[in-house]
């Protein structure tokens, strides 16, 4: 098979579909992250919010017969956890990591045991009377050629995540409250002295970061499958954290991240049954992206410290023998 | 009917363990341009962060124009009309001069902001109080008097009529520093009440209407400034009468021990802090520096002491170049240091006497065989420090995270003299001292040079300067600004250079 | 002992006695759900994880063997942790650490001890390499340690499985796996039937090895120091970075041990999904064992006991699903780091003691 | 060989584990299953529990199932099992084997049976294991999707490339080639992911979209994926282990069955009788382990389907049933890619060469 024949089969509609949707819970998760951390609140319980939402869509979309109502409770629920989250770090000074690790403990564990005692499942629960989120085909969209059957057609997460990310852009960094947020995150006591209430805004980020991640986590078990099962969420969250640090916990950023790690996740599927290149080593790209970004970031960050370092010495000792000169004349 | 009333106002900080302010009283008239001074730690910016909402009082009560008022949270501070500009300013970097002081009360429309509205607004603002800003510069690229223009603006447009202004020169320029005082006249004149804290009396002499002088977290007193004089207000601020005098032998300089060359050092943000420095300290000798503090104080003991990379010129030790040694190595060649910052420098507070005692010398072979540590001589050295030292309530093997500032201190001088080191380097070793530990310091580094040590003295009190050293450099904006023999410096002539090389013209 | 030292050690003592009372008694809502009281429950439990009947049909013993991978681990984010890195690379560099000693282990052939030996100290190597990369990035780029070991962590935990499944397969299987490994490698066990043996004891030897480096040796000093007062220690001619890369190194040697000695007692190979959250329960142990080697050691016995107890106690004989285990070491962990909570009960007890020093505020006014 | 008799397994998941028998004959017999992952893969595990649930109810013993979170915490467990004096103590999959061995020669007076999957050359007197086949049935399943196909191309989620699951699926392509010469086999392994139904489902859409219109899953739970992708594009899968055509009626074709249940309950019922007999038992098609969902009656595609696709199942069922009287007889060999492993099969030249 040659090459120009690989990537044509590679890169098809339905792949590039296939990676919209597994960027889904990502791009969520992600912009849950951001928004802590524009706010100065390093949220590592990503993970565990994301299983969270899966859990409590599928819940209640069965208890109450609506699978839109069991998203909205998902987000619901999620904000609570956000809440909890919140109360227990601001009040009791519990350290975030910390909190972030018994929280992903806890939800990873006590879902499975709550499908066993409540429904009498075990690890893996649903039910037929539930229904799949409904693919939503947007009107003019669906007309134009190529983009219409890539962008149209999705569920309504799909478009919440994308619609989330230019919100949350708008509300960083268009808005008096997104101004607050990053107010707070890069000098809080700034923040404090102008009579913003920084405590109020950190609720809020981990009340809205519970939310984005329990959508995700609602996409995965009423959005894309209907079904709940241990684990679903295969460290998403994770991945979700580190897309935004490559994102640069930027909105747009972490948008065109989390699709870059869906579609390695749908490359890495549809690759093997094309070419001959085992799938483990196809996934290892997105953790490796990761990774190059953190380092690139990093050094970028270096190279300024030390450009700007060498443009003082060179200013400096053209001061110095400025002045050196000086008197001889 | 004075426009700030504060009673009784009790602070006491039990995680330092200070009581910062003790039944404090204050009053300040409408329209007056008032005073606050104090040494440092004497519980100014506590009082005043009380005042501004950010601290809450133990005890006390606060009235503005007769009314009693409850100032929970600086939001009620703004909405009563007070503006505060604090010692370290409150500006976010990244954002631009309108954004942060619009920070809070942004103008929006459907809840959008509207970045030219912003800048207008700002720029109306500056017009108004003639204080030129760009409303569009980025915050964290402005130089620190501009900086500091921005939060009084920020307080002025939330429409303060009282402005706390916390040592708002400590960081100006003599030139920048005569403007805020203009700005500070104009204000008053337009009926603004403004409070100005000072360690500087020139400055209160300068500019202000009535002044209060607070010390070790009383209230000392309070007079209008043209019924005092600043020997009063001096005696007032220390305590005694007589200004601090240390008895010491004539000097008798030996070999040079420290020499320092072309030295050139990049401040955060890549301003030259030290310019083309050079000197020397000999063995036997104080040399004092004296200066405002943020002209390159701590850029250059961290350049010396090896904390700081040194962007030019070299630094010798007994002839040895050290200028990109580690620490270590000098300290291993005789270097001691006695930090401006005893808590986070200075010491590990999270752990006990012993390990602390140990820190700069745990590597010598007196206190480790093999890599394992000689935990009985690491004792017998604590044990010495802290007999040689009367560190109150130390002992060996405790935590000493509930000792006073003054033992703390002392822990600090006990550990850095122990090794009979040729070099001390000594920042600010007197901040925050009682009188009785002011003392002790001095007495010890004067008995260090009697030993023969070379001491390289930074203070930006002048009498700390005045009385230790045998030599005097005035460090400005990174330079040395003059140098004088002990005898021959007079306060006056140090606190012209200090403000500003005006003075060449005068000395000449 | 000072009352100061006293009364650390009873807050030391105290806080996770009674966060772990405080965990199980809001796990009790749970175990309310099922039809088993909690205290039924919970005897069950404790019965299951620390009890011993015989010797021969002693699950202790069995807690004592789960509980050695996870007393490494935990070390290894002890010495992370004190060396101011909030690694959290152990799954790593354990994960690498096992899939050295299962190769190692059947490829080579050597003596008896030596092999086993040998294959210890590759491990150990191993792991430290690979705790090298974010200790190396924290100091030189300043990136983040949390978040590049937990990338890190899913690197090794991808390679670890491609290298199942592919390059050391052993032939017939199902799940993959790796070939056992030869008798030559093996750490012999205690009794017969039991894996609890010369690891347990290499754990505990760690145990009082990083006790001792800590808080014995001048590098072991500089260690905390830099960790605990970053400042101080630089001013004090502390080389931080050095003893920064120093600890994560000892840190990850720690874990690939552990890995190692989960391959050479107890697995004797590699299957896929080896991976079972060893690494990452060591930074719970750690953070619950405040960071301490005994604590460590103590809570290691505690965690492995109480997710024995849920797996065979509550499960067998109770009906109660186990995750319920893992929902109390959850709340346990919350308990113990919002000590706060505790602040009351334990100024009371400290004061009916009577070795209250507290400054009251009034005192000083 | 031990005959397995083919029984209906209970569509629905029964109440709880754990329950004692009332009193009976039996009553003082006990016996543990002991898993090597927890249950909820609505695979080999639930049919392994199913088994125990009916040994329990049917035959009046004392069952506990015990379920290791890992498959490195099942030996402890099986451990504690033998501290606790069961009559029998099943291990399913063990893991280690080797491991699982050495343990059942220490323990000689410890009767141990294994339902499914164990991989050593020999086992002592104490350990009953049954080696389930399923080269033979996934053949067959392999069959009907050849002949159903209207695409000509047909897909497989497997859960990770080992021989235990290629066992299924070199059998299953070999199946489809030999109906079908001209049509396509597509593979994805998931990388041994068994419990992400998300990438089960993201790899079904995918082969979906590549033509194939029927796929079979050998993925545990991230097989149910696949099932929902089949659900949602209106296309087929076929289903593993159990009985799973409920789970999508209508989209299910039919199911590969493994009757890990079977063995379970027969083991339990051979240890009751005092009919424990050690060793191996190579148990597949011809004992019932093995087959289709089909010959314990299933009739959900026939009557959900649509109405093109069970047109043709009398057809499809009749090459079915040719077929297995081939391999029984022995005039028809299925490629077994566990015995290729160890010795290679000319039956699995030709799959073998395709996948590599
Ligand atoms: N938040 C705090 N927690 C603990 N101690 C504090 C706190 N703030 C101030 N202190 C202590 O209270 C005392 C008074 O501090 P304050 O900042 O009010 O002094 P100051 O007069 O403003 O001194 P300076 O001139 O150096 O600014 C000092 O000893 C200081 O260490
Ligand atoms: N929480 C505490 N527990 C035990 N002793 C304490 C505690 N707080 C303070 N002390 C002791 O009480 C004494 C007074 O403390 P304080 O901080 O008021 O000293 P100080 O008078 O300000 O001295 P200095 O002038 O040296 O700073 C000190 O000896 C200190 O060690
Ligand atoms: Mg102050
Ligand atoms: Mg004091």
């Amino acid at each position: 098979m040659n090459e120009i024949q690989i990537s044509q089969d590679i890169i098809t509609l339905a792949v590039i579909r296939s990676g919209i949707r597994l960027a889904t819970p990502i791009i969520l998760g992600a912009l849950g992250f951001a928004i802590c951390s524009r706010a100065g609140v390093l949220n590592f319980a990503i993970e565990g919010m994301m299983l969270f939402g899966a859990f409590a869509a599928i819940v209640a979309a069965f208890l109450l017969g609506n699978t839109y109502l069991g998203v909205v409770v998902a987000i619901l629920a999620g904000g609570l956890i956000g809440a909890f989250f919140a109360a227990v770090y601001l009040k009791y000074r519990v350290d975030l990591v910390i909190l972030a690790l018994a929280l992903n403990l806890f939800i990873a564990e006590m879902t499975v045991f709550f499908l066993r005692v409540v429904f009498g499942a075990f690890g893996s629960w649903s039910d037929p009377s539930i229904q799949q989120l409904p693919e939503i085909n947007i009107p003019l969209l669906d007309q134009i050629p190529i983009l219409g059957p890539l962008l149209s057609g999705h569920n309504i997460i799909v478009y919440t995540s994308w619609f989330a990310s230019f919100a949350l852009y708008v509300v960083l960094f268009h808005t008096r409250f997104g101004r607050h947020i990053r107010a707070v995150g890069e000098n809080q006591s700034a923040a404090e002295t102008v009579g913003i209430d920084v405590a109020r805004v950190k609720i809020f980020v981990l009340i809205l970061s519970g939310c984005l991640a329990a959508l995700g986590g609602a996409f995965l078990s009423v959005g894309h499958l209907t079904l709940f099962t241990r684990d679903m969420t295969g460290g998403r969250g994770w991945l979700a954290v580190t897309a935004s640090l490559f994102g640069l916990n930027h909105p747009i950023g972490v948008l065109f991240t989390g699709l870059f790690f869906g579609f390695a996740d749908a490359f890495a599927v549809r690759l093997q049954t094309v070419t001959d290149i085992p799938p483990s080593l196809v996934q290892f790209l997105p953790n490796v992206a990761a990774l190059v970004a953190l380092v690139l970031v990093g050094a970028r960050g270096k190279l300024r410290e030390e450009l700007a370092r060498r443009r003082f010495r060179q200013r400096a000792q053209q001061e110095v023998a400025a002045t050196v000169v000086t008197p001889a004349e | 009917m004075p426009a700030v009333e504060m009673q009784g106002i009790t602070k006491y900080f039990a995680s330092s363990q200070v009581l910062a302010n003790d039944a404090v009283d204050l009053s300040v008239g409408q329209g007056e341009v008032h005073a606050l001074v104090g040494e440092n730690g004497a519980g100014k910016t506590t009082l005043m962060n009380i005042l501004f909402g950010l601290t809450r009082p133990d005890r006390g009560t606060i009235r503005l124009n007769g009314t009693p008022v409850q100032i929970p949270h600086p939001n009620e501070a703004i909405r009563l009309g007070i503006g505060m500009v604090h010692q370290h300013f409150k500006l976010v970097p990244s954002f631009t001069v309108a954004q942060n002081i619009l920070l809070g009360i942004e103008p929006s429309r459907y809840g959008l902001l509207d970045q030219r509205d912003e800048n207008a607004a700002v720029k109306k603002l500056a017009d108004e109080f003639g204080l030129p800003v760009d409303p569009a510069a980025v915050v964290g690229e402005l130089s620190v008097g501009l900086q500091q223009r921005v939060e009084i603006l920020k307080a002025l447009q939330r429409e303060a009529r009282i402005l706390i202004l916390d040592e708002p020169t400590a960081v100006l320029t003599p030139q920048e520093a005569r403007e805020l005082f203009t700005v500070i006249r104009d204000l008053a004149k337009r009926g603004q009440t403004v409070i100005f804290i000072t360690h500087k009396l020139l400055e209160v002499i300068e500019v202000a209407d009535q002044v209060s002088v607070m010390r070790a977290g009383r209230m000392i007193g309070s007079k209008p400034v043209r019924e005092t004089n600043l020997k009063e207000m001096a005696r007032m601020m220390v305590g005694r009468e007589v200004l601090l005098t240390v008895d010491k032998k004539p000097v008798e300089p030996g070999e040079i021990v420290l020499e320092v060359e072309h030295l050139l050092v990049a401040g955060v943000g890549g301003h030259t802090a030290i310019s083309d420095l050079s000197f020397n300290v000999r063995a036997g000798e104080i040399v004092g520096i004296a200066g405002v503090s943020g002209n390159g104080q701590t850029e250059l003991v961290d350049a010396i002491t090896g904390l700081q990379p040194v962007d030019g010129g070299t630094i010798r030790l007994l002839r040895n170049e050290i200028t990109n040694q580690p620490v270590g190595d000098r300290r291993e060649q005789g270097m001691a240091h006695i930090p401006e910052d005893r808590l986070r420098t200075g010491l590990n507070l999270e752990t006990n006497l012993d390990e602390n005692v140990i820190v700069s010398r745990y590597r010598e072979p007196e206190f480790q065989h093999y890599g394992l540590q000689d935990r009985a001589h690491i004792q017998k050295l604590a044990e010495w420090v802290v007999t040689q030292f009367s560190v109150a309530s130390a002992r060996p093997g405790e935590d000493i995270a509930t000792l006073s500032g003054g033992n703390l201190q002392k822990v600090v001088l006990g550990r850095e003299l122990s090794g009979s080191p040729k070099l001390i380097i000594a920042n600010q070793p007197t901040r925050g001292l009682d009188v009785g530990s002011i003392e002790f310091v001095h007495r010890t580094l004067v008995d260090a040079r009697d030993r023969g040590a070379a001491v390289l003295l930074i203070s930006v009190e002048l009498d700390e300067i005045l009385a230790l050293s045998d030599r005097i450099l005035v460090l400005f904006r990174g330079r040395i600004a003059g140098e004088f023999q002990d005898e021959q410096a007079t306060k006056e002539q140090l606190g012209i250079l200090m403000a500003g090389g005006v003075i060449e013209e005068e000395a000449s | 002992m000072t009352s100061r030292q006293r009364r650390q050690i009873f807050d030391a003592v105290l806080i996770p006695i009674l966060a772990i009372i405080t965990g199980l008694a809001f796990s009790s809502v749970f175990v309310l759900m099922t039809s088993t009281p909690p205290l039924v429950a919970y005897q069950e439990m404790f019965k299951a994880g620390f009890g011993c009947e015989r010797l021969d049909n002693c699950s202790f013993f069995l807690t004592l063997e789960r509980a050695t991978p996870l007393i490494l681990t935990g070390l290894s984010a002890v010495v992370a942790f004190r060396s101011g890195l909030f690694s959290i690379g152990q799954e790593g560099q354990f994960l690498l650490g096992a899939l050295m000693a299962a190769w190692i282990g059947y490829a080579i052939q050597l003596p008896p001890v030596i092999h086993s030996l040998v294959i210890l100290a590759i491990a150990m190597a191993i792991g430290a390499a690979y705790a090298f990369i974010p200790a190396i990035l924290k100091l030189r780029l300043n990136v983040n340690e949390i978040i590049s070991t937990i990338i890190l962590n899913s690197i090794a935990a991808l390679f670890v499985t491609y290298m199942v499944n592919f390059p050391l397969r052993a032939n017939r299987s199902s799940t993959a796996s790796t070939p056992i490994i030869h008798a030559s490698a093996e750490l012999p066990s205690f009794f017969p039937g039991s894996h609890w043996g010369v690891g347990f004891l290499i754990a505990v030897a760690a145990t009082i090895f990083v006790w001792f480096f800590l808080w014995r040796t001048v590098p072991g000093y500089e260690q905390r120091m830099s960790g605990q007062a970053p400042f101080f220690a630089r001013f004090g001619g502390i080389r931080s970075e050095r003893a920064a890369i120093r600890g994560m190194l000892i840190s990850g040697a720690l874990a690939g041990l552990a890995g190692a000695i989960e391959v050479l007692g107890v697995n004797r190979q590699i299957v896929a999904g080896f991976s079972s959250g060893l690494g990452f329960d060591g930074v719970l142990v750690a953070i619950l064992g405040q960071a301490h080697p005994l604590g460590v050691f103590l809570v290691a016995i505690l965690f492995a006991g109480i997710r024995l107890g849920s797996q065979i106690g509550l499960q067998i004989t109770t009906n109660i699903p186990r995750e319920l285990g893992g929902g109390i070491l959850a709340l346990i962990i919350l308990f113990v780091s919002a000590r706060s909570l505790f602040g009351d009960v334990i100024n009371l007890f400290r004061n009916s003691f009577g070795t209250g020093r507290g400054i009251p505020k009034e005192d000083k006014a | 060989a031990p005959t397995v008799a083919p029984t209906a397994a209970p569509p629905t998941t029964a109440p709880s584990a754990a329950t004692s028998a009332p009193s009976g004959g039996a009553a003082d017999f006990s016996f543990a299953l002991v898993t090597p992952n927890p249950r909820g893969d609505r695979s080999f595990i639930d049919a392994a529990a199913r088994g125990a649930e009916r040994a329990i109810s049917e035959l009046k013993v004392k069952g506990n199932i015990i379920e290791a979170r890992v498959e490195t915490e099942q030996e402890a467990a099986v451990r504690q099992a033998i501290n606790q004096k069961y009559n029998i103590i099943l291990v399913l999959a063990p893991t280690p084997p080797e491991g699982f061995v050495k343990l059942a020669t220490e323990t000689p007076n410890q009767k141990f049976g294994v339902p499914s999957d164990i991989f050593v050359d020999a086992l002592p007197d104490n350990v009953a294991a049954f080696q389930i086949n399923v080269h033979d049935s996934s053949f067959l399943g392999g069959v009907v999707a050849g002949l159903m196909t209207k695409t000509k191309t047909v897909g497989a989620v497997v859960g990770g490339d080992s021989p235990g699951l290629n066992q299924f699926y070199w059998a299953y392509k070999q199946g489809v080639k030999e109906v079908c010469p001209d049509c396509e086999v597509l593979v994805s392994y998931l990388n041994f992911k068994f419990s992400d139904p998300t990438l089960g489902k993201e790899a079904a859409l995918g082969q979906f979209d590549q033509g194939a219109d029927i796929i079979f899953q050998v993925a545990g739970r991230s097989g149910e994926g696949v099932i929902s992708a089949a659900k949602e594009k209106g296309l087929f899968a076929l289903g593993v282990d159990s009985n799973q055509d409920d789970v999508a009626p209508g989209n299910i074709i039919v199911s590969v069955m493994k009757r890990v249940d079977a063995a379970t309950f027969l083991l339990v019922k051979n240890a009751l009788e005092n009919n424990f007999k050690g060793g191996f038992s190579q148990i597949g098609i011809k004992d019932g382990a093995t087959g289709l969902s089909w010959d314990e009656g299933s009739t959900t595609f026939a009557t959900k389907g649509p109405a093109d696709m069970t047109a043709k199942l009398p057809e499809v069922q009749a090459k079915v049933e040719e077929y297995r009287a081939k391999i029984l007889d022995g005039s028809f060999v299925v490629c077994d890619a566990l015995a290729d492993s160890v010795a290679p099969m000319a039956a699995c030249d030709s799959v073998r060469a395709a996948a590599q």
